[in-house]
């Protein structure tokens, strides 16, 4: 315990020195001090309260704690690399920012949880608007405004289930045998789960994801759907361990699957089509968490977090270099690297072994029902679908610099492969057929749709407010009266 | 019935305020009707906190059972982010009326789908 | 969209007080007093908020913090195409900013040192400070303040208040220890914080014309 | 008992501020609404929480607001429709006025929101605080209560007789305080033409510029015309905005200096 909290302090401590000077210096401190804790507390510790009875916020190291610990450091290492020579105040907000995340893996308190999306996306959105672009600022400002809308309805959730069991912590919640029956803990769950649905960007409830992780600069597109997401995943992921609502999960999960695909389909703006995928991803994870299978929702986070980096870093050079953010204009720009990058990172998204989106997508799939499966083959042969519009862009022009590229190609690579071998099942030469033949069939069917032009309602800021109240009113609702 | 009273006023100044946030189209009246949304929330879970005949949490301010004191400690945390919430929307508002002199939604969404002409 | 939105929101007030309705009967309270007296203090708020709940105030201090950066790198971007017109200036109101200065620094201070003994701590103290502060300032003029200050040394001061404070809350938390005079030094250096932080906040707003 | 009146009282705060039109008035009323939210808090036994709210909801929250509106708040104009000066031209607002208030609005870092009133009105809504400017044509009477910019452009009085009966003139007008106390105002210059036309008053007293509107559209036949002295149309100010008056001034002059108004006048005017 006292080796993972200070971690967190190390981290904290020098990104606000780096403020005053030496950024460079003390975030790279801060990564082998934050490495150094990882392997001291790895691999988990108990429970602990920290500052003791009766209200000390838990923390514990558990698997989901491990994954993100590892998934931020390797974040944090690969832009060291990548933008060692950007300004002086993007390495201490990184610095704060990751250790945010690692702070936020460990939580296991609800409000410890809610003060920490809240911090996390405000540096986002100083990150975000630090690029100077009225575009980035617009889109961060929904982005701050929709969050907070969200996070004041997991406020009145929290006062509800704290006023009805007198406890914030995961496991003492859990313990005391939540009902759902209750009409209180009914409403504030409901509650406590749109608002963290908010913050983490899914469909109908998070609008601002897609524009936000698009407009960013192309660093943060990285942190923000490689990690300051998944702060919002976890406490998900600890809301359905303290609560049962499996079933409110996996209807969330479906929804931000296919709504997010929906818009993926027929988005043209490269960076936004990204951010798009990271809304329609959310629905592995929500699946996962929904059906109970913790470790496959988890390993799909971790590899979400990594291969989602690399397209964003990869389409991100290609959109600063090239001042062209469309994909068809891309076409035949990319240096050599960029293209790389770009394609492990489709084939990875598209679930090719021995990538790491295969080991998850595997894994995930191993214990699920029938229907899941079934929506996880729709999911993937409409990811694949969508991102065949990528593969032109995969010609290379020139070779180029490949800056933090291939720390997270190997790291995509090396969870894959990783992944595969230890699940065991996914060896079989039936798994790996089934997912080339997904990935073929999602090819033709782009040659299908690109025929098809819906005209998808575009959302506004005031739509977005609304949509976000009205969704999180269904999922309440859903709650209290579903009966689940 | 002092607590259901507040709570009560909690759950007005929460509609009041998205009322104003979703219907005004200036940027500024939006977080002014944010900003009482979120004051709503912090009451909450104040007048939640509070039982009848309750004294202040702290020790020897007289007899009798005090009022939950961790609300109290959350909800200081929760005003001051609100502020911090306030203080960033604000510096982004001010931008942007600098770069398109204008805080009015609608104008600035119509902009967008223009891709934001030079003003 | 209007009617969709009174829908909405009143859906929402309707769970809400389906919810409030159920909420009782009430978990009992664990007693209170004892975790007081246990870190050294009478205000049981306190006792939470620099104590049981420490972990959770060294990030409010980190929101506030990164606030305070954000400010500054947003507020530096504007291109004013024209100097504000100054704060009016008498000597009147001059002499009675200097005047006023002893007793708000006095106030804050005690705001700020007698947190743990009933209302009062590092935050609203700092609030109190940076606010009066910079009020003084605007009848002073802030042009002229703003020579005066040595900018760098505020921020020197300010990340200083805040690793000292991370660095007092890895004592408190991993080695154990517990006091009143660990409160005091808590609150004290919140308040530093917070008034700097207030004070650089407002001097960007009311005086930054930008540097780009 | 107390936290039902405060919790009134709060409520009725933060409906009156969010409903106001102008946003200082929401900013003071959304201040007042925190404090007495502080007030609530403290009978529900959170002397913590209230000091707290005093401090940073209220105190720092409104500063914050108040400093931000300095620089972006709305500029408020009210105006009368007076083309070629200002009027509404389908979903924009156009006219010569408008080139320069939209100039100002830049200046000022402020967006410009015209709200159309009677003449009659706009004095009124400038001493309220209601509005920043007043604009449309607007030749100033002496009691109005207003600051005045420097004169935009210059024009006469004019009476015109078209036949028996009383005189009227626009109300608010400059041009009604050069009639005998008997006579019969209107709201807008329309109404006037229309009751010259219509027989109903037989002279009209008006500015130039809607005097020769009217015989060059032949709406009105004028059998006989009076001078009734020099007038000079402006833009009135709201007292106590001194810094809009002097941007205004300053700009007029510029535009002026630099022949720009001239410009204008000769492209809307003729």
């Amino acid at each position: 315990m006292a080796a993972a909290l200070s971690g967190v302090l190390l981290y904290l401590g020098l990104g606000l020195l780096g403020f005053v000077g030496a950024p460079r210096a003390f975030s790279l401190v801060a990564l082998l001090g934050g490495a150094t804790t990882f392997a001291l507390w790895a691999p988990g510790f108990p429970e602990v309260l920290v500052g003791g009875l009766p209200w000390g916020i838990a923390v514990a190291g558990d698997t989901w704690t491990v994954g993100l610990w590892a998934l931020g450091l390797v974040l944090h290492a690969t832009l060291l690399v990548h933008a060692w020579a950007k300004d002086s105040a993007f390495h201490p907000l990184t610095t704060v920012l990751i250790g945010t995340c690692l702070a936020g893996a460990l939580s296991r308190d609800l409000f410890n949880l809610y003060v920490l999306m809240d911090l996390s996306s405000l540096i986002a959105l100083v990150l975000i608007a630090s690029g100077r672009r009225v575009r980035a600022v617009w889109a961060g400002l929904q982005y701050l405004v929709l969050t907070e809308v969200g996070l004041t309805l997991y406020l009145f959730g929290l006062g509800l289930v704290y006023g009805r069991l007198g406890t914030l912590s995961v496991s003492a919640l859990a313990e005391r045998g939540p009902n759902l029956s209750d009409p209180a803990l009914a409403v504030g769950v409901g509650l406590l789960l749109a608002g963290t649905a908010v913050k983490t960007g899914v469909f109908l409830l998070g609008l601002w994801l897609p524009q936000a992780h698009g407009q960013a600069p192309t660093e943060v597109s990285v942190l923000l759907s490689g990690i300051v997401v998944k702060i919002g995943v976890v406490t998900l992921a600890r809301l359905a361990e303290a609560f049962p609502v499996g079933t409110v999960l996996l209807f969330l999960g479906v929804l931000t699957g296919f709504g997010g695909l929906l818009y993926a389909l027929w988005e043209k703006d490269l960076k936004v089509f990204l951010g798009f995928h990271t809304v329609s991803q959310l629905g592995y994870m929500l699946i996962g968490l929904g059906l109970g299978a913790g470790t496959g929702a988890l390993l799909y986070a971790v590899a979400h977090g990594l291969f989602k980096g690399l397209l964003f870093l990869a389409a991100g050079e290609a959109v600063e270099r090239t001042g062209q953010r469309q994909i068809a204009f891309l076409t035949g720009r990319l240096s050599l690297p960029l293209a790389v990058g770009l394609g492990v990172g489709a084939c990875a998204i598209a679930g090719l072994p021995p990538l790491a989106g295969f080991a998850a997508k595997g894994v995930l799939a191993l214990g699920a029902p029938g229907w899941a499966k079934g929506a996880f083959f729709a999911l993937g042969l409409g990811t694949a679908a969508s991102f065949s519009k990528l593969v032109p862009l995969l010609r290379p022009r020139e070779r180029g610099p490949a800056g933090g590229l291939p720390v997270l190609a190997a790291a995509v690579v090396a969870l894959g492969v990783a992944g595969t071998v230890l699940a065991g099942d996914l060896l079989a030469p039936r798994a790996w057929g089934e997912a080339i033949l997904v990935v073929g069939l999602g090819y033709g069917l782009y040659h299908g749709l690109s025929r098809v032009r819906p005209g998808l309602p575009r959302w506004g800021f005031d739509w977005s407010v609304v949509s976000l109240l009205g969704a999180s009113v269904g999922v309440a609702g859903l709650v209290a009266f579903g009966g689940l | 019935m002092e607590g259901l009273a507040a709570v009560a006023l909690a759950i007005a100044l929460v509609g009041v305020g998205f009322w104003t946030l979703i219907v005004r189209r200036n940027l500024i009246w939006k977080l002014l009707g944010l900003n009482v949304g979120a004051s709503g929330a912090i009451l909450f879970l104040v007048a939640l906190a509070h039982r009848p005949g309750a004294r202040p949490p702290i020790v020897g301010l007289g007899p009798g059972p005090s009022a939950d004191p961790l609300p109290h400690a959350l909800v200081l945390t929760a005003i001051v982010i609100d502020f911090a919430t306030l203080a960033l929307a604000l510096v982004y508002v001010i931008f942007l009326t600098e770069h398109r002199h204008t805080q009015d939604v609608e104008r600035l969404e119509r902009d967008e789908e223009r891709g934001w002409p030079q003003p | 969209m209007r009617v969709l939105t009174a829908l909405s929101l009143l859906a929402l007030a309707g769970l809400l007080a389906l919810g409030v309705s159920g909420v009782f009967p009430r978990p009992e309270l664990p007693s209170a007093d004892e975790v007081a007296a246990e870190w050294g203090a009478e205000n049981v708020v306190a006792a939470i908020i620099l104590g049981v709940r420490l972990w959770d105030t060294l990030f409010e201090i980190l929101v506030y913090a990164m606030t305070i950066v954000g400010v500054k790198l947003g507020l530096r971007l504007l291109r004013w195409e024209r100097p504000l017109p100054p704060v009016a200036e008498t000597p009147l109101l001059r002499r009675s900013a200097d005047l006023l200065l002893g007793p708000v620094v006095v106030f804050a201070l005690y705001v700020a040192v007698s947190g743990h003994l009933g209302p009062g701590g590092g935050f609203p103290a700092g609030a109190i400070l940076g606010t009066a502060l910079l009020l003084l300032a605007l009848a002073k003029g802030v042009e002229r303040l703003s020579a005066e200050i040595h900018e760098p040394a505020l921020e020197w001061a300010e990340y200083g208040a805040i690793v000292a404070i991370l660095a007092l809350a890895g004592g408190l938390l991993l080695l154990g220890r517990r006091g009143s005079g660990y409160l005091v030094a808590a609150n004290v250096l919140i308040a530093l914080e917070v008034a700097i932080g207030a004070w650089v906040v407002l001097h960007r707003f009311a005086s930054s014309r930008g540097e780009v | 008992m107390a936290v039902i009146l405060l919790s009134a009282l709060t409520l009725a705060l933060a409906v009156f501020a969010l409903t106001q039109r102008r946003l200082l008035w929401g900013v003071i009323g959304v201040g007042a609404h925190s404090l007495a939210l502080a007030g609530v808090y403290l009978f529900l036994a959170a002397p913590d929480v209230a000091l707290t709210q005093a401090a940073v909801g209220f105190g720092l929250v409104t500063f914050i607001y108040l400093l931000a509106l300095r620089r972006t708040g709305k500029l408020t104009v009210v105006a009368a429709e007076t083309p070629p000066l200002l009027h509404q031209d389908g979903e924009h607002v156009a006219g010569l006025e408008w080139e320069i208030l939209s100039r100002l609005g830049r200046q000022l870092h402020r967006d410009v929101e015209v709200l159309w009133v009677t003449r009659a009105e706009i004095p009124r809504l400038l001493r309220a605080g209601e509005a920043d400017v007043g604009a449309g044509g607007y030749l100033p009477r002496t009691d109005d209560g207003v600051v005045l910019s420097r004169p935009l452009i210059p024009t006469r009085i004019v009476a015109v007789r078209c036949g028996p009966g009383p005189c009227g003139a626009v109300a608010g007008d400059r041009c009604q305080d050069c009639l005998p106390a008997s006579s019969v105002t209107y709201e807008d210059h329309r109404e006037l033409a229309s009751a010259l036309r219509s027989g109903e008053i037989g002279e009209a007293v008006a500015d130039l510029l809607h005097v020769r509107q009217w015989v060059l559209s032949g709406e009105v036949q004028p059998s006989e015309t009076k001078d009734g002295g020099e007038a000079a149309f402006r833009f009135a100010v709201a007292p106590g905005e001194e810094d809009v008056r002097q941007a205004l001034d300053a700009l007029l002059a510029e535009l002026e200096r630099s022949g720009e108004l001239a410009r204008l006048i000769a492209r809307y005017i003729g």
